[in-house]
């Protein structure tokens, strides 16, 4: 009992919370990056456009086939070798995004696919060309049904964060370890710490997640 | 890198089988306990309604490490003595079974309810109703998000590593180590994911294509 | 004994009062066509009867279960009264014999072999024997609602409700369907209960005509003094005419 | 390119020298999260060693590492060298230099208070399951000195001593200096037949930086003279209990 | 000028040959309608015209476009020649205005001002200009196949395409767009090809009937000799007796 009083001195928590913020920093930043990047290149791949949706769908595969860890060293350690040296946080942001638009990508192509192809045709015949359609009345269509799956993998992305730990990004799960570090018996408070605070920011997404749908039911 | 697989294929095999024989197992009881709690949260019963939800909240928004540390550390203190192996597949099936509940209930959802009615009307229980006619579609429309959590399964069996699971990541961590080859060796292992994974991901979507 | 008796049924979805204080009595063996606009309440009435949706006032007797009583186990009714929907809802997983052999197997516990040929032979009766090891989407929707109506009769129903049979129909197709029906219904044991526009089915087969809008019974009449003296309710008249016109 | 640029040369104009440390290590490197500051007996042996080659305005940078990253990150010359509680071996001295050991490491096994195990050799049985922690290299001791023995690599301390706890293994191994902090925190546990192995640390440099390497090992022999290595030693291990810091003196 | 010329039109679905050989012409302001069984082929050939479907041989000159030719851009046709689907296929994401309004303002650049106006009116030509800020599915059938017909009509075609506009419908709502349909065929400049079973409508506005049966055009008739003289063909005749007897 102790050692969780001592565990959770306002020092420690103050500490936790700094890298709390570092993991809101990264998350949100990789967020809206990949979303962005990651609707690109879904669309990309759905378009079925010659050779480069095939390209595309190979690297999407790819990349969403290997472990973030990997992707996480490969960036911060193979990049400087093709010149660029990235701080550890733009190693982590830049990774995180990589990784997540593949993810991403995926979940919009399949999101696309499931709306009514009546939808598209109708756009058609109303004179609308391909990409006006695909813009203007499937996009908005398919980011709707799509608002759980992305969900789940902005969560996802949250808690991997933590990944970017083995380059010594000073975020959350980093901390943690560095607290126990003081006394290894903080180990078990830390990891009940570490639960609560993920899934406070995990859940809170969700819920927003939930009202963004019913806001966007247009019933 | 050639150089690393050709002195430590040992070491990588046996994390390749690691790998694999975690995931398959993680993959068939998440995949019964992840449809199992998709049930529970659309039952009529309220009560089981509250029981999935709690489950898939708790478990989808907590990180894989602690669920597994928790199996690793504090059970044995408190119950039985269980090895890295075992606590790190446990980890990975209730952390994955909370994200396969979330997407077989949003397909057993979007199972035309008239075939339910079709079911119920025709004198089947509402059991009976799911087991023979309802989830058996749900799980073609769940394939594409299901081959991506079977995917991010493989992948997030790397857990086993923080535990001394000797899967395919913890061995790369010890081989790097040793030979301070570091890069070489992350490569290698980032190969053999992919032999697992990619082939996996095809197969996902061939199976897509063939049920659509 | 009567199969279906309402009294003073009350049904809300939420707020929404859908149906209002029904009263209706079907006695066993009749045929009754359920008529009226889109939003009366027409499928919500015969939902209730196989316990789809349940009921908030009133109490509701089918085949001598009350289904207002929360200890009745709908599946008791189920049983012995069957149901056919607009859209068929065909078990998609499975083949057209799969689908009239499984609730017999697992509800009856019909031993194989009887299943297999009460099956083939209500396959032969609607006209599809050698569709039995079809899948549902590659029939038309004329031999899906057969196949439907071939399920429903598997379970050797006392009681058979009919949901708009013909309405998601190709015009072509509307006869072969109407034509099961009507065999069906001139077997004097079965109750049928059948929301459907086919005026034609309404007058070659059927005992009694009821007329609702708004979740309320507007007309109840035999079928003599519903074509030949016009309904006396102004609604249901007009409602008549409208459906009539454009044929 | 990297290894063509003389470190030693660019430390002196740059006035600073980068280090890649511990930062999760009790008594080597660890972060106060009082300060943000890293300290530890490598800590304070990386600044005076600073100072001993740059003079007394030189500066030292400490960026924290990991067992993985420290060898990336001296390549890609994010860090000049690494002084990070890590051990001279044969095979790792194929991929980087190493300077003289700055510190004598032994292996040793921590175990729970009465338990039967009173050394290493009582852990060649089979069955016995040793912890110790990835990076470190004894896997390869225990298998020399236990070799019937299988040992699991967690990712830290902190975690090794946990599952020890747990009783996921007998013992749990690593470099007595860590386990003699360990077992001043959790009196129910204690370090038995002292150590079994010798772990020198030495600080490591890219290969082809000779010219560094040489400057390093000059700064630690004058810092061995002249009490400064003694007097950080005392000031770390002085009061472990159990750590015979004396012996350790140079 | 004619408005549609098919010159030896072939069609293939991967290898299953979907329209045979079809040779017709529609002049402007003529409205001709399309029947026959279904699976025969009668959406394929509208949707070709609208360049929806790609045809593999022949010429298919529609408003003095080849589409046969890969060099012109559909887009073209489509601005002159709107069409009218089953299923409605609104805009589900937007209001019933900016349903209308879209397609003028994005492809013709129409200014708001006149394109609201205009708008408005055609939502008043079909009876629903109290429902310009609904959502099609707050909608029922029949008001939202409206929609889609004020929504074709906003881009000024020349030329209007109906694929089963009333087959999904509730009997009652048929009514309310075949009028509106009526209209517009009476307005001597549009061009209108409309598949339907309603022979009301095909009696009272069509100028010609055409039945199609597997993929081939069996029967071009006018009105007169179709419905008075009896068609010529016997299939054609077998399947008009059925797609009348049960109404
Ligand atoms: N699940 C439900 N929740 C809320 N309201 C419902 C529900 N089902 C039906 N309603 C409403 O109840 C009323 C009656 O619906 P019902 O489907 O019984 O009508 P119906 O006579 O069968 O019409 P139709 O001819 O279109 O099938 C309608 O106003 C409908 O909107
Ligand atoms: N996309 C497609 N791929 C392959 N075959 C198709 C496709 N669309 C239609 N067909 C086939 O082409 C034939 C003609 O279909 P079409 O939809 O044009 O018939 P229809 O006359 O409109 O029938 P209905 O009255 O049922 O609408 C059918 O046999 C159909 O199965
Ligand atoms: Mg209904
Ligand atoms: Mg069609």
């Amino acid at each position: 009992m102790q050692n969780f009083i001592d565990a959770y001195s306002w020092i420690n928590i103050r500490y936790l919370l700094q890298g709390l913020w570092v993991t809101v920093e990264v998350s949100v930043a990789s967020i809206i990056l990949s979303y962005i990047f990651g609707t690109i290149l879904g669309i990309i791949r759905y378009a079925n456009i010659k050779y480069v949706s095939a390209i595309v769908g190979f690297i999407i595969d790819l990349i969403r086939n290997l472990p973030l860890l990997l992707i996480i060293f490969f960036t911060y350690f193979g990049l400087p070798n093709l010149g660029f040296k990235p701080a550890i946080i733009e190693a982590a942001i830049l990774a995180m995004t990589v990784f997540e638009s593949m993810m991403i990508a995926e979940i919009v192509r399949s999101g696309i696919v499931a709306v009514d192809s009546g939808q598209m045709e109708g756009a058609l015949s109303n004179g609308l060309s391909y990409w006006q359609g695909l813009r203007i009345v499937i996009l908005p269509q398919a980011m709707k049904n799509m608002i759980p799956a992305l969900v789940s993998q902005f969560i996802s992305l949250v808690k991997d964060t933590s990944l970017a730990t083995i380059i010594v990004l000073p975020e959350m799960m980093y901390h943690a370890q560095i607290i126990y570090g003081q006394n290894t018996n903080y180990i078990i408070p830390m990891f009940i710490a570490l639960a609560v605070l993920y899934f406070i920011v995990c859940y809170a997404l969700s819920l927003l997640a939930k009202y963004l749908d019913k806001r966007m039911s247009y019933r | 890198m050639i150089h690393i697989f050709a002195t430590q294929w040992p070491l990588l095999l046996e994390g390749l089988g690691r790998t694999l024989l975690c995931s398959i197992i993680a993959l068939f009881f998440s995949l019964i306990i992840g449809s199992l709690f998709a049930i529970f949260e659309i039952m009529p019963n309220k009560i089981m309604r509250v029981i999935g939800n709690i489950y898939v909240e708790v478990f989808r928004n907590i990180p894989l490490l602690v669920i597994t540390m928790f199996f690793f550390v504090v059970i044995p203190l408190y119950v039985t003595k269980i090895n890295g192996f075992t606590a790190g597949t446990i980890g990975l099936t209730i952390y994955t079974s909370a994200f396969i509940a979330e997407t077989v209930r949003s397909g057993i959802q979007s199972v035309d309810p008239g075939q339910m009615e079709g079911a119920m009307s025709n004198g089947l229980t509402f059991w009976q109703s799911m087991r023979y006619v309802v989830l058996p579609q749900a799980f073609k429309i769940v394939i594409p998000p299901l081959g991506n959590q079977f995917i991010n399964l493989v992948k997030n069996s790397s857990v086993l590593a923080f535990v001394a699971g000797f899967d395919l990541m913890y061995q790369g961590n010890m081989i790097a180590n040793n030979t301070l080859q570091t890069m070489p060796t992350f490569f290698v292992v980032g190969i053999l994911y992919l032999v697992i994974t990619m082939p996996l991901s095809y197969y996902m979507r061939y199976l897509e294509k063939k049920l659509a | 004994m009567s199969m279906i008796e309402f009294h003073d049924v009350q049904k809300y979805y939420g707020d929404f009062h859908a149906l209002k204080n029904i009263n209706l009595t079907v006695e066993a063996g009749e045929t009754v066509v359920l008529i009226g606009p889109s939003g009366s309440g027409k499928s919500t009435l015969i939902r209730t009867i196989n316990g789809l949706e349940p009921i908030q006032k009133g109490q509701l007797i089918v085949n001598g279960y009350d289904l207002a009583d929360k200890k009745t186990d709908p599946n008791k009714i189920r049983k012995n009264v069957g149901m056919v929907f607009q859209h068929f809802n065909l078990y998609a997983n499975k083949t057209v014999l799969e689908n009239i052999m499984l609730a017999p197997k697992i509800v009856l516990k019909r031993p194989d072999d009887e299943n297999r040929e009460f099956a083939m032979k209500l396959l032969d009766k609607v006209g599809l024997a050698n569709k039995a090891d079809s899948y549902p989407r590659q029939l038309s929707g004329g031999q899906q609602q057969r196949i439907a109506i071939a399920r429903s009769l598997a379970m050797k129903p006392k009681c058979l409700l009919f949901d708009e049979p013909t309405s998601a129909l190709d015009p072509e197709m509307i006869d072969d369907v109407l034509n099961v029906m009507k065999d069906i219904a001139r077997d004097s044991d079965m109750t049928m209960l059948v929301v459907t526009h086919e005026m034609g089915f309404a007058r070659e087969v059927g005992d009694r005509v009821i007329f609702m809008a708004d979740g309320e019974i507007l007309e109840d009449d035999s079928k003599e003094t519903f074509f030949d003296g016009q309904p006396s309710n102004e609604r249901a008249r007009q409602f008549l005419s409208k459906i009539i016109v454009h044929k | 390119a990297l290894s063509k640029r003389d470190v030693l040369q660019a430390d002196k104009e740059s006035n600073t020298i980068t280090w890649g440390v511990k930062a999760d290590t009790k008594l080597f490197g660890l972060m106060n999260v009082k300060t943000n500051q890293v300290e530890g007996f490598e800590i304070d042996l990386a600044k005076a060693m600073t100072k001993e080659i740059l003079g007394k305005n030189g500066k030292a940078i400490f960026v924290p590492v990991t067992s993985q990253t420290r060898v990336p990150l001296l390549r890609n010359g994010n860090i000049d060298a690494i002084m990070a509680t890590m051990t001279i071996t044969p095979d790792r001295a194929k991929q980087v230099d190493f300077t003289r050991s700055y510190f004598n490491a032994g292996q040793a096994i921590l175990v729970k208070k009465g338990s039967p195990i009173k050394s290493v050799k009582d852990l060649d049985k089979s069955g016995s399951v040793v912890l110790g922690v990835t990076g470190s290299n004894s896997v390869e001791n225990i298998a020399k000195y236990a070799p019937k023995a299988r040992v699991l690599q967690l990712s830290d301390y902190a975690q090794a001593l946990t599952a020890l706890k747990s009783g996921q293994g007998q013992a749990l191994t690593t470099d007595n200096g860590i386990l003699y902090g360990m077992s001043v925190e959790n009196p129910g546990y204690t370090v038995v037949g002292g150590s079994f192995t010798k772990e020198p640390y030495g600080i490591a440099v890219n290969k082809g930086q000779d010219k560094f390497r040489h400057r390093l090992n000059k700064a630690l022999t004058t810092l061995e003279k002249n009490g400064t290595y003694n007097r950080i030693l005392k000031k770390w291990f002085g009061n472990v209990q159990g750590f015979n810091y004396e012996e350790m003196k140079r």
